[in-house]
């Protein structure tokens, strides 16, 4: 690790820590959203931009994770117009359970996703929606059906993820709900992720995954049991997408079907490659960028030029994000080879002088110089 | 840090001697309105906004509430519950109640927190599972309700008798699913066969619906679906030699469609349900509030959600006058000021009981019917009334 | 019996018009090997046109124009975008059609606003009885449409240089090149083509039985493309057969709905994708689409 | 002198490969036909023949790219024509590709790291949680690819994306990519082709050091027959997917047949060939 | 521009003058200047990177697909200014290119590159000549004509390659190393081919590694080293001088015969791997 890397670490840190205790409340609620989709984003950038498989289904693997939790951590509920199932074992469990179930899921299609590849592999994970969709609505007794169901906060060692109005916890004079006390969950989830997927992209099984990128026939050639690779990159996705899922259910407190549709998994897609393909950090910074646009916009609507409040003619607040959001996508891909990431790191190379502008990013989306055929 | 507060209390009393919490001031009350302008229900989320701002700003013109000024806190969440529940944790906190938030999904999204906070929320909703919290206030009749209601219309002037086949077509989720309730109920009582068929919202095209219930012989089709969907299930019964009448929910219809090709099959044989009198209606408060409308918005039109907005509008604003007469304008006391209530709403044509929460707050429907020429595209067709069938009808909560 | 062969037919003139979605796939496809997610964009932008002007034009201008102004912008998407875009992986061009798609849908959905727009057809309400079977006027035009132009199609892949053309520079521009194609003509014809076929179905998509246009309309592009998908991308017969498969597997599925709740409620929606999972693992490069080979 | 080298202190676990009849159809084509060969324990064979006559075909066929229509490919004990290529690799055959097949975008040091995978165990969780076990293997492994690069001459490219090198370096990072497999069998389609004299003077040299040091089986695809018939102990000649000849280097570089189908007039051969 | 006239027009060959070339800052050909008269053959030897297939780059005018520009100089054909010129117009004035590495289209079968070849070219009945001529030049191509072109052998790739640009009937041809990866014999054929083109009054300009087979082909030759012509003059003169005979034909290296004859390596020796 370098001295500024160490240096850049030590200032994150402090910052996530210092954050809640300033932030209010709905701006905590956005950054957990932010983390939770850095997770999930991570994981997408695992299989999509590491290994060259588009998945256009991500947000299934969420749901899974998410409905998968509320399942395994709620007791049992008879009466009311619909009964709804549970186990109700303990938080913790049922959200390891949870991930674990998402990666079930994402081995259960293994089949088709070490089948197919590009565009037929994309719209194929495009069913994993619809039919996730199908499934979840009508699986009432487990989702809740169309409403959903509430979240049980989670519960480490008796120190409950949630407001408790009863036995309120204060530190420095500031009231800790359960957005405070969710912020270090998340946090620590997010760098336990990002760590985990660092340590396989630059390891073993990360060159292997490149490569099947880059020349499936080579990688099984040079000894990589390819199929079997995509599908076990397939799973760690989906057990990433899992992951975010718990943590977004946590944060809603309420699951629902409908928020796990096709926008979702578009918009991790769009998150990657805002971010930068095939890297953690990539990953996080579209993220944070996806998640954060819309509330920015809102929050600052009548300060910016041709925005206008909600139900004045005009832009909207909403609609402004959406079309940024869609113009970021086309202009990282046009003019920002290797995403965020890829001008972050050009700018602090040009900046520390250390290496001409010219040198190309590890994971640029240009083609290098043709090698011959 | 400015967070610090130390965690206390936040009710207090403010220097008239009224007790205040979140969302009131010295000076003002800040309302929120949680509506959607982006999504599917823009036009209807528009027409609610517009409504409601237009009671405020006459309600700030007559002197305000308690000596404050009312404020509207808009957030479009377009019908997305992510977004409801970002804008909910934002607005939530500064805000005394919300006068309007569409969408079952989103108000169910929140429900947890609205009764942690005591927060008096009006859905633009009428799903049963929307009854049985103290906050939340369904005005009206619920969407099953409103179908027994329309069975009976239809055994009483339709000519379906028992033995008979209705069919239902409606939308998966609570909408569609309260009034196949309703439905459900009202066949049996009549000795009627119910034919179901259940869409999505994202369905465009009612042929193979209409091509199964005419295969199962159906006399007459109750409707609780979109309007786009009802637009195409008429036409295509009609063009298809089903001449069969319809009963539309009080959300399967919509003047817009009058000008589409579905136009002239709607004008002939449809008719909807609502709790809420059309704005076409000869009530002297409906009459002013068109011309209001009409007068602060020349070029929106007027639709159900004009009325429906402003009538909600009034049940939160007469709910603050109440709670300011109690001194308790914390939100637990606006919510028991509403719920002192029993007989709300007279002059919008529909006697509301608040006191009861497990129980729609009315079971009298209007039967309405669209009319080209008339405000709001629809007029009142038959006047309100309870319907036998729904006074026995045990109304499931939650 | 009869409700047999009227879903029969209801399925096969609405897999018609997603035959016609799925054509503009398989066009953009076959010129640049690009998934074109941006496609709901082009309906949405060729039914807006006509609806808004059918009524000073008069409908068959209207449809010119509607027909014209997609075709303009499929052109101006390529050549602002996809030209552009110097990216190793055809997924990520994939990814830029959806960026694409939500700022155009975005844009478009806020101006046709909350209306529902008639678009002025000829063919109305009307209905045609053969025998105890009804179908739409407006059902019968759309799969004369598509059936006419599907067939142009084939032909003209088949007998002119254009489909050479287009896969060349598909394959490899710089050559391409150097075989005189100009590769500007190429892709944007096959964008600006893919743009007025989605024109097209989108007008069939938007008269009678559906109401209107309005914005839900996109939801719809999202049904072409299991139907490209299980026919092959790079084959227009796969496209045929692929919107024909899922228009017929929609219309049976919803028209048998009652009879089919053991399988759960709202199973029109899957049922496409059910289909398309299931081709796919027998044959993964759908049905007519050539397989990808490599060698070493 | 094709018999003269015999590398003295020759491993005995290197297998015989045997290739018996194998055959290759593709729809409506025969790309190989009935063919045989044996490469024998650290000796270097050599395949060649027209464009065409099935000579790729063949190393995939070896190496599990393709699946032969019939006919049976023995590597030791072990038969290989229903193994998959990472189950081929595992036995100790590595092979170079005609076309070259590298990420571009990875270093050298990625990309020879890759060839350590059948050696290797991390996998998805040692790798991730950086187990102290995955760590000493990368180091392990780390420096054996740092002396195999010195061997082959990669040490100051080590960091470089392969992509931004010149072919022949490319080339020669493909050879490396191989050798880091420890191969028992050595499969080399067309090294030095694309490659000026230098270059080639330089990769012949290679190969024999690796033959030299190691003392593993080479098999050789290669057209330029200077090469071919200095470095080779045996030679296969194909022609249509079929065996024409088989043989000793002299032998076979005066066999009619070979010389009809594809030296053609041996003293143009010289000529062309430099 | 115009003090490089390359003379009076129909009747001139292909003329580059002072041709500098960059790829973004690196600069591949720097003052080149080359003549190929109607009808001739001239070929253009030169190492890796020498800029060889830069230099035909720029006469075809695909340089940007690989972001390089002309910097300086201009090319001409027939009295007709190349430089600046699309491919496609390059392509109709008759100059037409075979491109390094074969890149026939993968996916398409033999027959439709073969159409696609002909595409630059409007005449139907010249087309249908065309075709005849090619696949009685290489008739393996009428047997393959079904098979997908990514699935031929390197050489048959090479032909296919060679015969499309026949396709489009070119007064002149650009080879880029059409040997690479032939066998010996396909080599000569190709030598063959390229004589028999020119007999037909196509003017070539030919890039080869294979400098006996090129020298011997040629009546001119020229000689790129980073960017420059270091030498140039008739075919026969340069394959005698030593330069290029050490240089590009490996001849007079005894270092070599030593090597290849099994003398111990120079090279450190890899010591086995012992797990
Ligand atoms: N996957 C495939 N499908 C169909 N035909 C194939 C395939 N692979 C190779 N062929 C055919 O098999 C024959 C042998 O090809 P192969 O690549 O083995 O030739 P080669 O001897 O390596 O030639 P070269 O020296 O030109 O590389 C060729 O005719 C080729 O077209
Ligand atoms: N796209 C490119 N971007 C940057 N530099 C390039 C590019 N293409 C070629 N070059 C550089 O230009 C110089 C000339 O390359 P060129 O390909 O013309 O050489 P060549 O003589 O054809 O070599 P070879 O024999 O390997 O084909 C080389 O230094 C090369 O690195
Ligand atoms: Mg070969
Ligand atoms: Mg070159």
């Amino acid at each position: 690790m370098s001295r500024s890397t160490i240096l850049w670490s030590a200032v994150l840190a402090a910052a996530a820590v210092v954050i809640p205790f300033y932030l209010d409340a709905s701006w905590l609620q956005d950054g957990l959203f932010a983390m939770a989709a850095a997770i999930g984003a991570i994981g997408l950038n695992l299989l999509t931009g590491a290994t060259g498989q588009l998945s256009m289904g991500h947000a299934f693997f969420l749901a899974v994770g998410a409905f998968g939790y509320v399942y395994f951590a709620s007791e049992p509920q008879e009466g009311g117009a619909h009964a709804l199932g549970g186990l109700g074992l303990p938080t913790p469990l049922a959200a390891v359970l949870a991930v674990l179930l998402a990666g079930v899921a994402g081995g259960l299609f293994s089949p088709i996703a070490a089948r197919l590849k590009g565009a037929y592999l994309g719209i194929a994970t495009l069913a994993l929606i619809f039919i996730g969709q199908f499934a979840m609505t009508n699986a009432t007794p487990v989702t809740g059906g169309h409403n959903g169901r509430p979240v049980p906060p989670m519960e480490l060692f008796g120190f409950v993820f949630a407001d408790t109005p009863e036995a309120p916890l204060v530190i420095a004079g500031v009231p800790f709900g359960a957005l405070e006390r969710l912020w270090f969950l998340g946090a620590i989830l997010l760098l336990g992720a990002g760590l985990f997927a660092r340590g396989v992209l630059r390891g073993r099984p990360g060159r292997a995954m490149n490569t099947i990128r880059d020349h499936e026939i080579a990688a099984g050639v040079m000894g990589v049991p390819v199929s079997r690779y995509r599908a076990g990159v397939f799973v760690l996705s989906s057990m990433y997408g899992g992951l975010a899922g718990v943590l977004i259910a946590l944060v809603f407190q309420q699951t629902v079907p409908d928020y796990f549709g096709l926008l979702l998994a578009l918009a991790y897609l769009a998150m990657i490659i805002i971010g930068g393909l095939g890297s953690v950090a990539g990953a996080v910074i579209g993220a944070v960028f996806v998640s954060m646009l819309p509330r920015l916009l809102t929050r600052y609507s009548d300060a910016l030029p041709l925005i206008v409040q909600p139900g004045q003619e005009g832009v909207g607040a909403a609609e402004a994000a959406q079309i940024l959001y869609g113009l970021a996508v086309v202009v990282v891909v046009l003019f920002l080879p290797g995403g965020l990431l890829g001008l972050i790191t050009q700018l602090r190379l040009r900046i520390g002088n250390r290496l001409p502008a010219a040198a190309a990013p590890k994971h640029s989306l240009t083609p290098t110089p043709e090698t011959r055929n | 840090s400015e967070k610090a507060t130390g965690g206390g209390g936040d009710a207090a009393a403010s220097g008239d001697g009224v007790k205040v919490g979140p969302g009131v001031t010295a000076d003002k009350i800040s309302i929120g309105l949680m509506t959607d302008l982006t999504g599917p229900y823009a036009s209807f989320g528009k027409s609610l906004t517009n409504a409601q701002q237009l009671y405020f700003e006459q309600t700030n013109q007559a002197g305000g509430v308690c000596g404050r000024q009312l404020e509207a806190v808009v957030r479009d969440h377009g019908y997305d519950v992510q977004k409801a529940v970002s804008a909910y944790t934002e607005i939530g906190p500064k805000v005394v109640a919300l006068a309007h938030v569409v969408g079952s999904p989103m108000v169910n999204a929140i429900k947890q927190r609205i009764e942690a906070d005591q927060m008096l929320t009006i859905p633009q909703a009428w799903a049963t599972n929307l009854l049985g919290s103290k906050p939340i206030q369904v005005t009206a009749t619920t969407y099953d309700i409103d179908m027994i209601n329309g069975v009976d219309f239809l055994a009483k002037e339709k000519g379906i008798k028992s033995g008979d086949k209705i069919g239902h077509l409606y939308f998966e989720g609570d909408y569609g699913e309260s009034a196949l309730n309703g439905s459900k109920y009202a066949a049996e009582k009549l000795g009627l066969e119910l034919v179901e068929q259940k869409i999505k919202a994202t369905d465009q095209d009612m042929t193979a619906q209409v091509t199964a219930f005419k295969k199962a012989g159906v006399k007459a089709i109750l409707v609780s679906v979109g309007p786009r969907q009802t637009a195409s299930l008429v036409g295509v019964s009609l063009a298809g030699g089903m001449d069969v009448p319809f009963v539309g929910s009080n959300s399967a219809y919509s003047p817009q469609l009058l000008p589409t090709p579905a136009g002239p099959a709607l004008l002939k044989d449809f008719y909807y349900i609502t709790g809420g009198a059309p704005i076409s209606s000869d009530l002297p408060a409906m009459k002013k509030l068109a011309e209001d409308y009409k007068a602060k918005y020349p070029n929106d039109a007027i639709d159900s959600g004009v009325s429906a907005g402003y009538s909600a509008a009034a049940i939160v604003v007469d709910a603050l006058k109440k709670a300011c007469e109690n001194k308790d304008l914390t939100r637990a006391g606006v919510v028991n000021a509403h719920r002192s209530q029993n007989a709300w709403g007279q002059e919008y044509g529909g006697v509301m009981d608040f006191t009861v929460f497990d129980k729609p707050a009315s079971l009298r429907s209007y039967v309405a019917k669209p009319d080209k020429d008339a405000l709001g595209g629809s007029v009142t067709f038959k006047d309100a009334a309870v319907s036998d069938l729904a006074k026995e009808y045990q109304v499931p909560v939650g | 019996m009869t409700t047999f062969l009227e879903l029969l037919v209801n399925g096969i003139s609405i897999g018609a018009v997603y035959a016609l979605i799925a054509l503009g796939f398989v066009i953009i496809f076959k010129a640049t090997e690009v998934v074109n997610f941006a496609h709901a964009s082009l309906l949405l932008v060729g039914g807006f046109i006509v609806a808004k002007t059918h009524e000073s034009l008069g409908f068959w201008l209207a449809l010119l124009l509607g027909l014209a102004g997609a075709a303009a912008l499929g052109a101006l998407i390529e050549f602002a975008v996809i030209r552009r875009a110097n990216v190793v992986s055809h997924s990520i061009l994939a990814i830029v059609t959806i960026g694409v798609d939500i700022v155009l849908t975005t844009e478009l959905t806020r101006q046709i606003g909350t209306e529902v727009l008639a678009l002025g057809d000829p063919w109305g309400s009307e209905v045609l009885h053969i025998g105890a079977v009804n179908i739409p006027l407006a059902r019968i035009a759309a799969l004369v449409t598509a059936s006419l132009v599907i067939a142009l199609f084939l032909l003209a892949f088949k007998y002119t240089n254009w489909g050479i053309a287009m896969r060349a520079t598909a394959e490899d521009s710089e050559t391409a090149a150097l075989m005189g194609v100009r590769r500007g003509r190429v892709s944007m014809g096959a964008w600006a083509v893919a743009g007025a076929l989605a024109a097209l179905a989108a007008l069939f998509m938007c008269i009678f039985p559906t109401p209107g246009l309005d914005r839900t309309v996109t939801a719809t592009a999202m049904k072409a493309f299991p139907a490209a998908i299980l026919g092959g991308l790079d084959s227009t017969t796969g496209a045929l057969a692929g919107g024909l498969i899922i228009g017929v597997t929609e219309s049976l599925v919803g028209g048998y709905q009652s009879e089919l709740v053991f399988l759960g409620r709202g199973l029109g929606d899957v049922a496409p994708f059910l289909v398309m999972i299931i081709i796919l693992l027998i044959r993964p490069a759908g049905l007519f689409g050539t397989r990808e080979l490599a060698r070493v | 002198m094709s018999d003269a080298y015999q590398p003295d202190g020759m491993e005995p676990s290197i297998p015989k490969l045997e290739v018996r009849d194998v055959t290759v159809r593709f729809a409506g084509l025969v790309a190989l036909d009935a063919v045989s060969f044996t490469v024998e324990p650290g000796s270097v064979h050599a395949v060649i023949g027209p464009n065409g006559a099935g000579k790729s075909t063949c190393f995939n066929v070896l190496s599990g790219v393709y699946r032969a229509t019939s006919g049976s490919v023995r590597f030791g004990d072990a038969e290989l024509t229903a193994l998959p290529p990472h189950r081929i690799a595992a036995l100790g055959m590595a092979r170079t590709f005609q076309n070259i097949a590298l990420s571009p975008r990875l270093s050298v040091r990625d990309n020879l790291m890759l060839g350590r995978h059948r050696l290797t165990r991390a996998g998805f969780v040692s790798a991730g949680l950086r187990l102290p076990s995955a760590r000493r293997e990368a180091a392990r492994h780390g420096e054996r690819v740092e002396e195999i690069a010195a061997f082959v001459g990669l040490t100051p490219q080590l960091a470089m994306p392969v992509g931004l090198l010149p072919y022949g370096v490319q080339k020669r990072v493909e050879l490396a990519r191989a050798l880091c497999m420890e191969p028992k069998l050595l499969m080399l389609d067309e090294p030095v082709a694309g490659m000026n004299g230098g270059e080639r003077r330089e990769m012949a040299e290679l190969i024999i050091a690796v033959r030299e040091s190691l003392g593993i089986s080479i098999l050789l695809v290669e057209h330029d027959m200077g090469m071919v018939m200095r470095l080779a102990d045996a030679v296969t000649v194909l022609d249509f997917g079929r065996r024409i000849a088989d043989g000793p280097p002299e032998t076979v570089q005066n066999d009619p047949e070979v010389i009809r189908a594809y030296l053609g007039a041996t003293s143009e051969t010289e000529e062309a060939a430099p | 521009m115009n003090v490089h006239d390359p003379g009076p027009p129909g009747d001139s060959g292909l003329t580059v003058r002072d041709l500098a070339v960059n790829y973004g800052p690196v600069t591949a050909l720097r003052g080149v200047s080359l003549d190929v008269p109607r009808g001739a053959v001239v070929t253009v030897l030169g190492g890796n990177g020498a800029g060889k297939s830069t230099l035909l780059r720029a006469i075809s005018g695909t340089l940007r697909f690989h972001r390089g520009g002309i910097g300086a100089g201009a090319v001409a054909f027939g009295g007709r200014r190349l430089s600046g010129a699309s491919t496609s117009a390059v392509v109709a004035h008759g100059v037409v290119q075979v491109p390094e590495g074969r890149k026939v289209f993968a996916r398409m079968t033999v027959e439709e590159n073969l159409r696609a070849g002909a595409l630059g070219a409007r005449d139907r009945r010249a087309a249908a000549e065309a075709r005849e001529r090619v696949l009685t030049l290489f008739p393996v191509l009428a047997e393959r004509a079904r098979q997908r072109a990514g699935l031929l052998s390197g050489g048959e790739q090479q032909m296919l390659a060679i015969g499309r640009a026949l396709m489009a009937r070119p007064k002149m041809l650009l080879l880029d190393e059409p040997t690479l990866g032939l066998a010996p014999m396909m080599a000569l054929r190709i030598a063959d081919t390229v004589r028999e083109i020119n007999a037909q009054g196509t003017t070539v300009l030919l890039v080869e590694q294979n400098a006996a087979l090129a020298l011997s082909l040629a009546g001119h030759a020229y000689v790129l080293e980073v960017g420059r012509v270091v030498l140039s003059g008739p075919a026969a003169e340069l394959a005698e001088s030593d330069e290029v005979r050490r240089r590009y034909l490996g001849i007079g290296d005894d270092r070599d015969e030593a090597l290849l004859s099994g003398a111990p390596s120079i090279r450190p020796a890899l010591t086995r791997w012992t797990a």
